[in-house]
C-alpha cells in the first residue's frame, strides 16, 4: 500500500464522475473524495507505523525521470489537507445547480488528483507536470461556471492562467538547467549538487518568480481578488484553501533546499516582502466592498505572513508556516463558503447590501463569527498556534519583523470585525434569511470543530511534519 | 483530587456557556438563569474550597494537562497554577461574578434573548479563570484574548445598533493593540528565558547571572502595553467609556471589577520581571498617575450616569498602575479588590436607577430618587463614601495606601493622586446629588413609574455595600492580612517599608480632609446652588474640552482611524490598478511586439525567399565554416 | 578508357554548377512574374543535376545518373503541377505576379 | 588547353549567358527560348561526361515536354508582352546581395573544403551505358521506379483537376 493509491483513486474518481452522468455525479464525486480522504488517513497510520509507503517506479528513461512519490511528514500533512478539504468542498456544493455538472465534478477531483500529486511528486519534473496539471480544471471551472460578466470573469481568468504560466516556465528552465547537472530530476539527486552561490541565486530567482505569482506575494499578487471573485465559491475554496499552499509548501520542499545560499542570503528581502504583503492586504481589504473580494485580500495578508515565516530558514518558522497554512487552509474554505451561503440567499456579495442577518439566523451568525475569529487567529484556535509560531520565529530574526508582521493582529481584527458587522450585524434586514439548511451547518461545524480542536491540541501535527522539516533544515545548513 | 476540582472550577461556566448556548431556547428563561447563575456559583464554591485549602498549607497547586505549543526551544503545556494569587483573583471573580448574574436574572429580564445573555457571562467568567489561573503567558493569553471577545460580544450585545457594534468592535481593536505588545513581550521573554512558564520564568530570572537588561526592558515594557490595553490606561483607555454601550451587568462586571484589572494581575504576577526594570516601573508609574488625573478630570462634567463610572474606572485603575509602578503590588491588589466592591456596587447601583427610568441614563433627567429608591440610594451613598476615601470605608485604607507609597517614593507624582482623589470625591457626589437628591427632573410618566428595584436586583447591592464597607479590613495598617498571604508571591513589600508615623498620619488627615472638600465643593454647587449641569450646547470653555473627552477621540481618528482608510482607499484605487495595469501592460507590450513582427509576415513571397536565402546562407556558412 | 574529368577536372563542374545556381536563386529573387521564378528553380534543379552527373563520373558510380532519373521524373510532375496551380491563379487574379499573392498572410 | 577543355567552356559560357538572358529578359517568351539554349547545353555537358541516356532524357524531359509545357502556359495567358509590375530598388537590391552573398559562402565552402584534386581514377567497367542503367532500374531501383510512375500518374491526375474550370463559384 503507497501513496500512488490516492492519487488512483481521485483520477478514476474524476473519470467515473464524468461517466456517471449528471444527477449522480455530485455524490459520485463525493464518494470518491471521502475514500481518497479514507485512504489517505489510512495511510497516515501506515507511515505513523514507520511503514514506507513511497512509491518510485522509473517512468522515462532518456531523459530520466522517474515516478516518484515521496511521502515524508510534510508531504502527509499536505496531502490530509487537499484529501480532507476535497469532500468538504464538494459537499459544500450541494445546494447549488451546476449546468454540466458531470464536467464539474469530474474536473474538481482532477484538481485535487493533480494537487495530491504536487504534494507527493519528489522528482523536479514530475512534480512541475502535476503542478501545472492543477491550473487546467481551475481554469476552466473559474471560466465556465464562474459568475459576473463573461467578457470580465474571460480577461481576469485568462490573466490568471497566463501569469502563473509565465511564472512557472522559469522553475522550469531552473530544472532543466539543474538536470544538466545531476543527470536526473530526482531531488535527493539534486540536493547532492554542488551549485556555486551565483547559480543558486538564479534557480532561486527562477522558483521564486512562479512560488510568489501562486503564492502570491505582493506585488505579484494582481490576479488574485478578481479571480476569486469572478469563480464559482468551490473553484475559490480549491484555489485558496489549497492551490495557494502549493506554493508555500514548493517554497519548502524545493525552493529554500535547492538554493540554500541563496535563501540565506536575501533572507530579509523576502522576509520583508512577505510582510510587506501583510500590511498591504490587510488595508486594501479595509475598504472593499465585494465580500470575496475582501477575503481574497485577506488571504494575501495571511500567506504575506506565512511566506515571511517559510524565508525565516528556522524550524519554527517552517513549522510556523505549515501549521498556518492548514489552518488557514480550513478557515477560508469556511470563510467562502460563508459569503456563498449568503449569496445563495441574497443574490450578492457586496456588505453593504447586507446587514442585520444575526436576528434572523443565530445559528448562522455564531458560525460565522468563529470562523471570523479563528481567522483573526484567536487563541484556542488552529489559527492562533501557527500565528504564534511564525510571530515568534520572525522575532528571532528581528523583533520589528514581529511587531510588523503582528500589525495583522490589530488590522486584521479591524477589517474582519468591520466587515462582519455591516454584513450581520444592525437593524433586521428586510430580506428572508433562510436558516442554514442541514449541508450547509455540517459543513461549518466540521471545519469549526477541526479549528478548535487543532487549536488547543496540535500535537498531532506537530509530531508529523517536525522530522521532515528538520530533515529540510539540514539540507539548507549544508556545507557546500 | 484538585485536578478534577481545579477541572470543575474552570469548566463549570464553560458547562454554563455550552448548555445555555444549545439549549438555551428550549430550556426556558427561568432555567436558563438558574443554570447561567449557578455554574458561576459552582465556581466560586470551589475556589472557596481551594482558599481555605492553601491558607492551610501555604501550597501552590501546579496542574499540567498536555502539551500544547511546541516552539524549538521550548514547550507550552497546557496547565495551571493555584496559588494565593491566582486564588484571591478568582474569589471575586467568581464572587462578584455570582452576584451579578443574580442581578442579571432581573435586570435583563425583559430581554428576548436572555440565554445568550447568560451564555457570554458564563463564557466570560470561564475566559476569565482560564486568565487567572494559567500557569503560562500563553494559557494567560487565551484567557486574555477570550475575556477581549466576550467583552466584544457583551459590548455589543444589542447588535441592532450600529453604534454599539462601533463600540464593540473599538474595545476589541484597540485591546488588541495591547495584545500585540503582550505577544511581543512574550516572544522576547521566550528568547531569552526559553519558558513561558511562571515558576520557571522566576528561577530563570533569580538565577540568571547576566541579564540583558535591555531586552529585559524591552519585554517589561511590551508587556506594560498589553497592560494598558486590557486595563484601559493612557493612550489605550479611549475604548472604556465606550463600552458602557454594553449591559449594566456587563459594564459591572467586565468593566469595572474584573476584565480591566487583568493587567494589574499580569504585572503582579510577573513582579520579579518588574522588580528588576526600575525604567519600566517609573513608566508605568507615570503612565497611572497621568490616567487618574486625565480620567478624573473628563469625569467632572459627564452627565451620562455610566460614563461617570466609567471614567472614574479609569481614574481608579490609573491610582492601581501608580501603585505598580511604585513597586507596591501588594497595595494595588488591595486596591484591585476594594475597587472590585464599591465599583461593582456602583455600577449596579446605576443599573437599578436606570431599570428604574427605563433606561435614561442622563443625570440632568434625574433627581430626588432617595425617596422612590431607598436601598439603592443608601447602597450606592456607602459605594461613593468608600471611593472618595472617607475613613473607615474600604477605599480610605487602599487609597491611603497608594497615596503613602506615592508620597515616600515621589512627591509629584503623590500631588497628582491626591488631586486625582479629590476629583473623585467631587464628581462621586456630583452624581450621588444630582441623581438622589433634589426634584425629579424626568417626565411625568416616568416619575410615576419610579419604584424601588425588585429583590434580586437589590441583595447583590446590599451585599456589595456591606463588601464596600468591610473590605479594608483585610489590609489594616500594621497589621495586614493580605500582606502576609501574599508573601510567597511578593517576597519584598514596599508598603511594608514604612511605619506609621507623625507623616503618614498627617498624609491621612490631607487625604480624608482631600475627600472631604471634595464632598463639600460638590455639596455647595448641587446642593446649595442648585445648580443642574447645562445642556450640551451651553457647555462653553475648558468645560467644553473636558465634556468632550479632551477630543482624543477625534485626535486617534485624524492620526490612526482616518489615515489608515485613506491608504486603503488610495491603495485599493491607485496602487492595485496600478499594478494591475503593470501586468496587463506586459501583455500589451507582447501583444505590440507580436503585431509588429506580424508585419514581417506580410504574405509576400519574394520577401520570404530572401529571408530563406539569407538564413540558408547563414546556416550552410555555420555548418562549414565556423570550426 | 581514360576518366573525361582528367581533362576537364571536377572543380570546373563544382564551379559550373555553384554559378548555375546562383543564378537560379537570383532569378528567384530578382523576379516578379511567377514562370520566370518557375524557370529559375528549373535552373536550380538542373545545377545540382549536373553536379550528380558530375560526380558519378568522378566516382566511377552509376547511382548518380539514377538519382538525376528520379529527379527529372519529380521535376517534371512539380512542373505540371506547379504550371496548372499558376493557371488556376491567373484565372482567378488575372495576373502571376507574386506580390499580389498574399494569402500566406497570417 | 585540349579540346574536351574547349568544349567545356564553351558549353559552360552558353551554359552561364542563356540563363542570365533566361532572368533578364523581359518577354516570357524569350526566356522560354533562352531557357530551352541552357537546356541543350546542360545536355551538351551530359554528353560531355559520356551520360548518353540521361541526356537524351533531359532533352526529351526538359527540352521538350517542360519547355513546352511553360510555352503553353505563356500563351495562354498571353504573357508575350511585358506586363511585370515595377519593381522596387530594395528588392533588386536585396536579391543582387543575396546572390553574391550565396556564391561567395558556396565556393568559399568549396575552397575551405580542400577537395583532392588530382588523378581521377578510371576503372574501366561500363556503368553509364543505357543497358546498365536500365538494369540497375529495374533491379535495384524497383520500387523508386514504380513510385516514380506513380508519381506522375497522380501528377496528372492533379493537374488535370487544379486546372479545370470550376463552375460551382460562378
Amino acid at each position: 500500500m503507497n501513496v500512488s493509491l490516492i492519487l488512483i483513486i481521485l483520477l478514476v474518481g474524476a473519470f467515473a464522475t464524468f461517466l456517471a452522468g449528471d444527477k449522480l455525479a455530485s455524490k459520485v464525486a463525493f464518494f470518491f473524495g471521502l475514500a481518497a480522504a479514507g485512504c489517505s488517513i489510512v495511510l497516515l497510520n501506515h507511515y505513523n507505523l514507520g511503514e514506507n509507503i513511497s512509491f518510485i517506479n522509473q517512468w522515462i528513461t532518456q531523459p530520466n525521470i522517474s515516478f516518484a512519490l515521496k511521502a515524508d511528514g510534510l508531504s502527509m500533512a499536505m496531502l490530509l489537507l487537499t484529501t480532507v478539504l476535497t469532500p468538504i468542498i464538494i459537499f459544500s456544493s450541494f445546494g447549488n445547480d451546476y449546468k454540466n455538472s458531470k464536467s464539474f465534478y469530474a474536473l474538481i477531483l482532477f484538481m485535487s488528483f493533480a494537487m495530491a500529486g504536487t504534494f507527493l511528486a519528489s522528482d523536479g519534473l514530475l512534480y512541475y507536470i502535476f503542478w501545472e496539471l492543477s491550473l487546467i480544471p481551475i481554469y476552466f471551472i473559474a471560466l465556465i461556471w464562474g459568475n459576473g460578466d463573461a467578457e470580465e470573469r474571460k480577461k481576469a481568468v485568462v490573466k490568471f492562467f497566463i501569469y502563473t504560466l509565465a511564472g512557472s516556465l522559469f522553475m522550469l528552465v531552473a530544472f532543466v538547467y539543474m538536470y544538466q547537472k545531476a543527470g536526473s530530476f530526482l531531488l535527493e539527486d539534486l540536493y547532492k549538487l554542488n551549485l556555486t552561490a551565483t547559480e543558486q541565486l538564479w534557480i532561486f530567482l527562477a522558483f521564486f518568480l512562479a512560488y510568489a505569482i501562486k503564492i502570491p506575494l505582493i506585488p505579484f499578487h494582481t490576479w488574485q481578488a478578481n479571480v476569486y471573485q469572478k469563480a464559482p465559491t468551490v473553484g475559490t475554496m480549491l484555489l485558496s484553501g489549497i492551490m495557494l499552499k502549493m506554493g508555500l509548501y514548493s517554497v519548502i520542499r524545493w525552493q529554500l533546499p535547492l538554493a540554500p545560499l541563496a535563501a540565506k542570503e536575501y533572507m530579509y528581502i523576502f522576509i520583508g516582502l512577505g510582510i510587506a504583503g501583510v500590511i498591504y492586504g490587510s488595508i486594501v481589504a479595509l475598504k472593499q466592498k465585494d465580500l470575496k473580494k475582501l477575503l481574497a485580500y485577506s488571504s494575501l495578508a495571511h500567506v504575506g505572513l506565512i511566506a515571511a515565516g517559510t524565508y525565516t530558514l528556522t524550524l519554527d518558522g517552517l513549522r510556523g508556516a505549515v501549521l498556518q497554512m492548514i489552518a488557514h487552509g480550513f478557515v477560508v474554505v469556511g470563510l467562502f463558503y460563508v459569503a456563498e451561503i449568503i449569496f445563495r440567499r441574497y443574490e450578492t456579495r457586496a456588505i453593504a447590501e447586507m446587514g442585520g442577518i444575526r436576528s434572523q439566523t443565530p445559528k448562522f451568525t455564531s458560525m460565522f463569527l468563529i470562523l471570523v475569529l479563528a481567522s483573526v487567529a484567536l487563541p484556542s484556535t488552529f489559527n492562533f498556534v501557527g500565528e504564534f509560531t511564525v510571530l515568534y520565529s520572525l522575532s528571532q530574526i528581528n523583533i520589528w519583523f514581529a511587531i510588523l508582521g503582528g500589525t495583522t493582529i490589530i488590522l486584521g481584527a479591524y477589517y474582519m470585525l468591520k466587515m462582519f458587522q455591516h454584513a450581520m450585524l444592525g437593524e433586521t434586514n428586510t430580506k428572508i434569511f433562510a436558516d442554514v439548511t442541514f449541508n450547509e451547518g455540517a459543513t461549518l461545524v466540521i471545519i469549526i470543530a477541526v479549528l478548535f480542536f487543532f487549536g488547543m491540541y496540535p500535537k498531532p501535527i506537530i509530531d508529523l511534519i517536525t522530522p521532515s522539516l528538520q530533515e529540510i533544515l539540514t539540507q539548507i545548513n549544508r556545507i557546500n | 483530587m484538585d485536578t478534577n476540582l481545579a477541572l470543575v472550577l474552570l469548566f463549570a461556566p464553560f458547562l454554563g456557556f455550552l448548555i445555555n448556548v444549545f439549549f438555551g431556547k428550549t430550556l426556558g428563561k427561568s432555567l436558563s438563569e438558574i443554570i447561567g447563575t449557578l455554574s458561576v456559583a459552582v465556581s466560586f464554591a470551589v475556589t472557596i474550597y481551594f482558599f481555605l485549602q492553601i491558607n492551610q498549607t501555604k501550597q501552590a497547586i501546579n496542574i499540567d494537562l498536555f502539551d500544547w505549543i511546541q516552539i524549538s526551544n521550548f514547550k507550552v503545556s497546557f496547565g495551571f497554577l493555584l496559588d494565593q494569587l491566582s486564588i484571591l483573583w478568582l474569589l471575586f471573580v467568581t464572587g462578584i461574578g455570582s452576584l451579578i448574574h443574580l442581578y442579571s436574572i432581573s435586570y435583563m429580564h425583559d430581554d428576548e434573548k436572555m440565554h445568550t445573555f447568560f451564555a457570554y457571562l458564563n463564557l466570560f467568567v470561564f475566559f476569565m479563570i482560564t486568565l487567572v489561573i494559567g500557569s503560562n503567558l500563553l494559557v494567560m493569553f487565551i484567557g486574555w484574548e477570550g475575556v477581549g471577545l466576550c467583552s466584544y460580544l457583551l459590548i455589543g450585545f444589542w447588535y441592532k445598533n450600529q453604534e454599539y457594534n462601533d463600540a464593540a468592535k473599538k474595545a476589541f481593536i484597540m485591546n488588541r493593540i495591547g495584545d500585540l505588545g503582550l505577544l511581543i513581550g512574550i516572544f522576547i521573554l521566550g528568547h531569552l528565558f526559553s519558558t513561558l512558564d511562571y515558576a520557571t520564568l522566576k528561577t530563570a530570572i533569580a538565577g540568571a547571572t547576566d541579564l540583558n537588561m535591555y531586552w529585559l526592558s524591552a519585554a517589561a515594557f511590551a508587556l506594560f502595553i498589553g497592560a494598558c490595553g486590557k486595563s484601559a490606561q493612557i493612550p489605550l483607555y479611549t475604548w472604556l467609556p465606550d463600552a458602557m454601550a454594553g449591559p449594566t451587568p456587563v459594564s459591572a462586571l467586565i468593566h469595572a471589577a474584573t476584565m480591566v484589572t487583568a493587567g494589574i494581575f499580569m504585572i503582579t504576577r510577573l513582579n520579579f520581571l518588574f522588580d528588576l526594570t526600575p525604567d519600566v516601573q517609573s513608566i508605568i508609574a507615570v503612565v497611572g498617575a497621568v490616567t487618574a488625573l486625565v480620567a478624573a478630570t473628563i469625569g467632572l462634567v459627564q452627565n451620562d450616569i455610566k460614563k461617570v463610572l466609567a471614567y472614574s474606572t479609569v481614574s481608579q485603575l490609573g491610582l492601581m498602575f501608580l501603585a505598580l509602578g511604585l513597586g507596591a503590588y501588594e497595595v494595588a491588589v488591595f486596591h484591585v479588590i476594594t475597587h472590585a466592591f464599591f465599583k461593582a456596587c456602583l455600577f449596579l447601583g446605576s443599573g437599578s436607577v436606570i431599570h428604574a427610568l427605563h433606561g435614561e441614563q442622563d443625570m440632568r433627567k434625574m433627581g430626588g430618587l432617595k425617596k422612590a429608591m431607598p436601598i439603592t440610594f443608601i447602597t450606592m451613598l456607602i459605594a461613593s463614601l468608600a471611593i472618595s476615601g472617607v475613613p473607615l470605608f474600604s477605599g480610605f485604607f487602599s487609597k491611603d495606601e497608594i497615596l503613602l507609597v506615592a508620597f515616600h517614593h515621589n512627591i509629584p507624582l503623590w500631588v497628582v493622586a491626591s488631586v486625582a482623589s479629590i476629583m473623585t470625591a467631587f464628581y462621586m457626589f456630583r452624581l450621588m446629588f444630582l441623581t438622589f437628591f433634589q426634584e425629579f427632573r424626568g417626565t411625568e410618566e416616568q416619575k410615576h413609574h419610579l419604584h424601588e428595584s425588585p429583590s434580586l436586583i437589590t441583595f447583590p447591592l446590599i451585599v456589595l455595600a456591606i463588601l464596600a464597607t468591610i473590605g479594608g479590613l483585610i489590609s489594616l495598617p500594621g497589621h495586614s492580612w493580605l500582606n502576609e498571604y501574599l508573601t510567597p508571591i511578593l517576597p519584598k513589600l514596599a508598603s511594608a517599608e514604612h511605619h506609621l508615623g507623625t507623616t503618614e498620619y498627617m498624609l491621612m488627615a490631607i487625604a480624608v480632609v482631600g475627600g472631604l472638600v471634595g464632598i463639600g465643593l460638590a455639596y455647595a454647587k448641587y446642593i446649595k446652588q442648585n445648580t443642574v449641569p447645562t445642556e450640551d450646547s451651553e457647555i462653553t470653555g475648558f468645560s467644553k474640552v473636558l465634556y468632550n473627552k479632551y477630543y482624543v477621540d477625534e485626535i486617534y481618528d485624524a492620526i490612526f482611524v482616518k489615515p489608515i482608510n485613506v491608504l486603503s482607499l488610495f491603495f485599493r484605487d491607485t496602487i492595485e490598478t496600478a499594478l494591475s495595469s503593470l501586468v496587463f501592460g506586459l501583455g500589451k507590450v507582447t501583444n505590440e511586439i507580436s503585431f509588429q513582427g506580424k508585419k514581417i509576415q506580410n504574405g509576400s513571397i519574394g520577401l520570404y525567399l530572401l529571408v530563406f536565402v539569407l538564413g540558408l546562407c547563414a546556416i550552410v556558412s555555420y555548418l562549414f565554416l565556423a570550426q | 578508357m581514360n576518366n573525361i574529368l582528367n581533362q576537364i577536372g571536377i572543380e570546373n563542374y563544382i564551379f559550373l554548377s555553384v554559378i548555375l545556381f546562383c543564378i537560379g536563386v537570383f532569378g528567384v529573387l530578382y523576379r516578379r512574374n511567377a514562370i520566370i521564378v518557375f524557370m529559375s528553380i528549373e535552373i536550380m534543379l538542373n545545377a545540382v543535376n549536373l553536379l550528380f552527373v558530375a560526380f558519378s563520373t568522378y566516382h566511377q558510380d552509376a547511382q548518380g545518373q539514377v538519382f538525376v532519373f528520379f529527379s527529372m521524373a519529380v521535376a517534371a510532375a512539380e512542373v505540371a503541377v506547379g504550371l496548372a496551380i499558376l493557371v488556376s491563379i491567373f484565372r482567378n487574379l488575372g495576373s502571376i505576379t507574386i506580390d499580389n499573392l498574399k494569402n500566406l498572410k497570417g | 588547353m585540349s579540346t574536351v577543355l574547349i568544349l567545356f567552356c564553351v558549353l559552360s559560357a552558353i551554359t552561364l549567358s542563356t540563363a542570365f538572358l533566361t532572368i533578364f529578359s523581359k518577354n516570357p517568351i524569350h526566356s522560354a527560348i533562352y531557357l530551352v539554349i541552357c537546356f541543350f547545353s546542360i545536355a551538351g555537358h551530359y554528353l560531355l561526361l559520356n551520360a548518353q541516356f540521361l541526356a537524351i532524357v533531359h532533352i526529351i524531359v526538359y527540352s521538350g515536354a517542360i519547355m513546352i509545357l511553360f510555352l503553353f502556359t505563356i500563351m495562354l495567358m498571353n504573357l508575350n508582352e511585358q506586363r511585370e509590375v515595377y519593381r522596387p530598388r530594395i528588392t533588386r537590391l536585396g536579391a543582387i546581395v543575396s546572390f553574391c552573398l550565396i556564391c561567395l559562402v558556396l565556393i568559399t565552402i568549396f575552397i575551405n573544403s580542400k577537395p583532392i584534386v588530382g588523378e581521377y581514377t578510371s576503372t574501366g567497367e561500363d556503368y553509364q551505358s543505357i543497358k546498365v542503367l536500365g538494369k540497375i532500374l529495374l533491379n535495384e531501383y524497383m520500387v523508386p521506379f514504380e513510385f516514380a510512375s506513380i508519381l506522375l500518374l497522380v501528377a496528372m491526375i492533379g493537374t488535370v483537376l487544379l486546372s479545370k474550370k470550376e463552375k460551382l463559384e460562378k
